[in-house]
């Protein structure tokens, strides 16, 4: 769906904390989120740690997540400080690796819990000195 | 926890202001009134307390200090404390600790929190934290658990307007509420979306107050007041990192915190006449109930339709009002409860007295961190 | 204050980052390799520790739950102290309360501060005080305390920077400092003029640090780590409000303080082998002299002199570099100091040792408020 | 010496709160810095309070004070916060009614500890909804 997916691209929800590189892995040619599993204990977190936040191991391995899963409970809001543009929604998505993802979501029309979406990612320049990654979720 | 030494704790003394928006006075200026009402409940001059824990998140250099200085009470230790919305229970606890282990006698408490201050809106967060950085919002977070708990539980936006009814029906009886005028659950749905589906009644309002309570061993309680109050448990936990897929309705840190302190005191949820719970949104008191364990799961709205938790009732809950019309003064919150609990065990309460209270229960918890449920979760028992 | 029912309370962990600029990281990327350290010194996994006691001043919303968070401690108590440049040392005595009365056994300690997020220059005052509104700034104050000494004493201005060159001589020695290289008495005078008669180099400079300790009852202390120190005594205090003229080179509450404290310990000035004062200014640590009863009034000067306070004196003051070459990043100042005295009494401090140290003591105070010496000053004392 | 005393006003520093009415006292048709005496222990405070800091007591009489003091310390400021313009001089002053009260010094030459100085106070309009008063020190 190279429309749709354009259309969300251009209405990317600009996010306070860029992913960094490090934060995006790659399966093949195509960018995910980059969590990390602990080799002691199984615990997995996104953003990926160095160190395990269950067992403090360090032993932490990369693990890419899946580009789409359930939409577990949003909100759109309407107050926020000044930073933010509202209204904008915001939402947790459970992906198949067992990480639970916080976001925006855009668009919004049609989505209740339990809901199929899609984790979608672009590059982000908004520093310069550092570009980096950006991603929401939208409607699978 | 091992409380073999601990001696026997009474709170003898209880101050507060009526909480509101109080732009033109200082953080001393705001403090200074309830800390002189508990020691005169107390019976004592300043000269006679000899520590001081004051709770508060966002008042600056040595809030405890400067208050001190203005009411007589210079030269003894004064100790700070911070946390978020629990920051003067915590401050309980900690002076709670210090009588209990023999060091201090007659020992101050007190919370306070401008938040006019801070000029309005959502609660400024860290923004190191990945979902502060991307958009969260404290009323969103319980917007998403209020979304939740509706989806599951088959629950309405109406079942979770009826709580701030309820709540604005008690405030309407306390002198020291922010509002005090009843609402409706039409009014209260009507009202300006904040995060949806919680509109502004639904949320605690912003404001500024203080709170104050003296105690002491209870060996020598009697000889202070009419009707002292003791200290029957007091437990502070925080959050416990959940990765993956976890039930937010369950709220994991008061769950836990409440049935520790219930397993320590030998206390159960069966047993309470009187609860100040943290109801900083609508959603919020339901989902407490469940942790508290005043009902079981999906059991809350049941509970609150039935007229259990409000005044007349079986164990009413926030009978002042609670945070959305008493109001919610971050630092002074924890404090303001143990005033309400402990002049609710005295039967001081007026109109809105539960009759024959004998134990009362506080509960505050708060500070949103990605990963957890909440930061902090203070909950004390008292008892006559 | 009363010790019967509390039980002897040990160090058995240590940990700090160097301090400095560290503008890059966040707050809990500071602490965390000091509560690792202090952690693996005790050889405590993060699960044994019970409770979290963290100080700071200007660290925002729960900073220990922001720190436990990522060093696998989350569920466990935390309580967030402030107490101006005594945060630190306070937590660490709220710590020592809750070990000492039986609440705990393993309890962790931090102070945490990131000064440079403020932006450089003095401090940010409360603006409700009469003297900040008319523009009172800390090294002013400290100043005018200078001023004031020198000119009732016939001290000069050399002998101030007398104490800035030994603060560096004994930091150079010290890896964690800020500063690493020695200075002289002309450089110090002909640095940058901040407040008359003070210097850039007679002030302490702008930092970033976290420092942390785990403590533990005495009777298992032998089991963790190779040399426990015993904690000795903890003691805190507020300013007293003092109208009048009264005398400004006379630290009130240091020299209240430490009264009250070596007469609840027995342990007096005479028997220091090692200390790290509040040398938040070089005038300070003359007046600290003083007020902890190392010397006379007036013969501060004299002692600085004499050598007895230098490295390899009868007394070294500050062998850590102090304040003035080790940093102040406000909040983590306390618990660095009695990592330094601790490792100190373990004999482990290299090129700058106080050789065979059995009694140490640290004393932290600050907190600018008009009509008070200071807002909160701690003392603690140590021994092997 | 209505010459010095016009240049002095002319200099006058800026402070960052300006006195109340209620904080100046009319001796005659002179104004002076308003003091409160404790009527129970004899504390006495400045700015005036209405609760002895020492005793709690709420009996607080008026006590004007002198108009000229000696100079106890002072320091002339070279850093401070972004709303001072440095360098600056401020000390500490004792009234002969046993109050020091803290302020700025304008001009500072030839000032030392123990030096004789002088109270100025003129009326301040910075703030048109609340008029006040500034107050300063100069050489006597
Ligand atoms: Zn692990
Ligand atoms: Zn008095």
């Amino acid at each position: 769906m190279p429309d749709s997916n354009a259309a969300a691209v251009r209405m990317a929800p600009r996010t306070g904390r860029q992913l960094r590189e490090g934060d995006v892995a790659w399966v093949g040619s195509e960018p995910r989120l980059r969590a990390a599993r602990c080799l002691d204990c199984d615990t997995r977190v996104f953003p990926a740690a160095t160190v395990c936040p269950s067992c403090n191991g360090e032993r932490m391995a990369e693990l890419p997540l899946s580009d789409t899963g359930t939409l577990y409970a949003f909100s759109t809001v309407h107050i926020a400080p000044a930073m933010w543009q509202t209204p904008y929604t915001i939402g947790y998505v459970d992906l198949p690796e067992g990480v639970r993802v916080f976001g925006k979501i855009e668009p919004v029309a049609g989505l209740a819990p339990d809901a199929r979406v899609r984790v979608c990612l672009e590059q982000a320049d908004d520093d310069a000195q550092a570009p980096g990654w950006r991603y929401w979720f939208a409607a699978a | 926890m091992n409380h073999a030494n601990l001696r026997p704790v009474s709170v003898i003394g209880t101050g507060m202001i009526r909480f509101g928006k109080h732009r033109d006075l200082t953080v001393p200026q705001l403090a200074q009134p309830a800390v002189r009402e508990a020691l005169r409940e107390a019976g004592l001059e300043p000269a006679r307390i000899q520590a001081i824990y004051a709770g508060t998140a966002t008042s600056g250099w040595m809030p405890g200090q400067r208050v001190a200085r203005d009411t007589g009470m210079s030269g003894i230790p004064v100790i700070n404390t911070e946390n978020a919305c629990s920051s003067s229970a915590t401050a309980f606890r900690e002076a709670w600790v210090a009588v209990a282990a023999g060091l201090y006698d007659y020992v101050l408490v007190f919370g306070v929190e401008q938040l006019t201050k801070l000029g309005g809106g959502t609660l400024p967060l860290d923004q190191d934290d990945i979902e502060v950085a991307n958009g969260m919002v404290m009323p969103a977070l319980y917007a998403m658990r209020a979304q939740r708990y509706l989806h599951d539980y088959g629950a309405s936006e109406a079942d979770l307007a009826s709580v701030a009814v309820k709540a604005r029906r008690h405030g309407a009886l306390n002198p020291d509420a922010q509002f005090r005028t009843e609402t409706t659950v039409e009014e209260v749905l009507a009202s300006r979306r904040i995060a949806d589906p919680l509109t502004l009644l639904q949320c605690c309002p912003t404001g500024d107050g203080a709170a104050a309570v003296v105690i002491c061993p209870t060996e020598v309680a009697a000889r202070h007041g009419e009707r002292p109050v003791r200290v029957l448990g007091s437990h502070l936990a925080s959050g416990r990192f959940l990765p993956g897929f976890r039930d937010m309705t369950i709220p994991e840190i008061t769950q836990r915190c409440s049935a520790e302190l219930y397993e320590d005191t030998g206390v159960g949820p069966e047993d309470l006449d009187v609860l100040e719970c943290h109801d900083a949104f609508t959603i919020a008191e339901l989902l407490y109930y469940e942790a508290l364990g005043l009902c079981g799961r999906g059991e809350a709205v049941s509970l609150l339709h039935s007229g259990a938790t409000s005044l007349g009732g079986r164990v009413p809950v926030n009978p002042s009002g609670g945070l959305l019309s008493k109001g919610h003064p971050v630092g002074a919150s924890g404090a303001a409860q143990i005033v309400e609990v402990v002049r609710q065990l005295q039967g001081r309460c007026g109109p809105r007295q539960v009759d024959g209270a004998k134990v009362g229960l506080t509960h505050v918890t708060g500070g949103g961190t990605s990963g957890f449920d909440h930061g902090a979760c203070a909950i004390h028992l008292f008892g006559v």
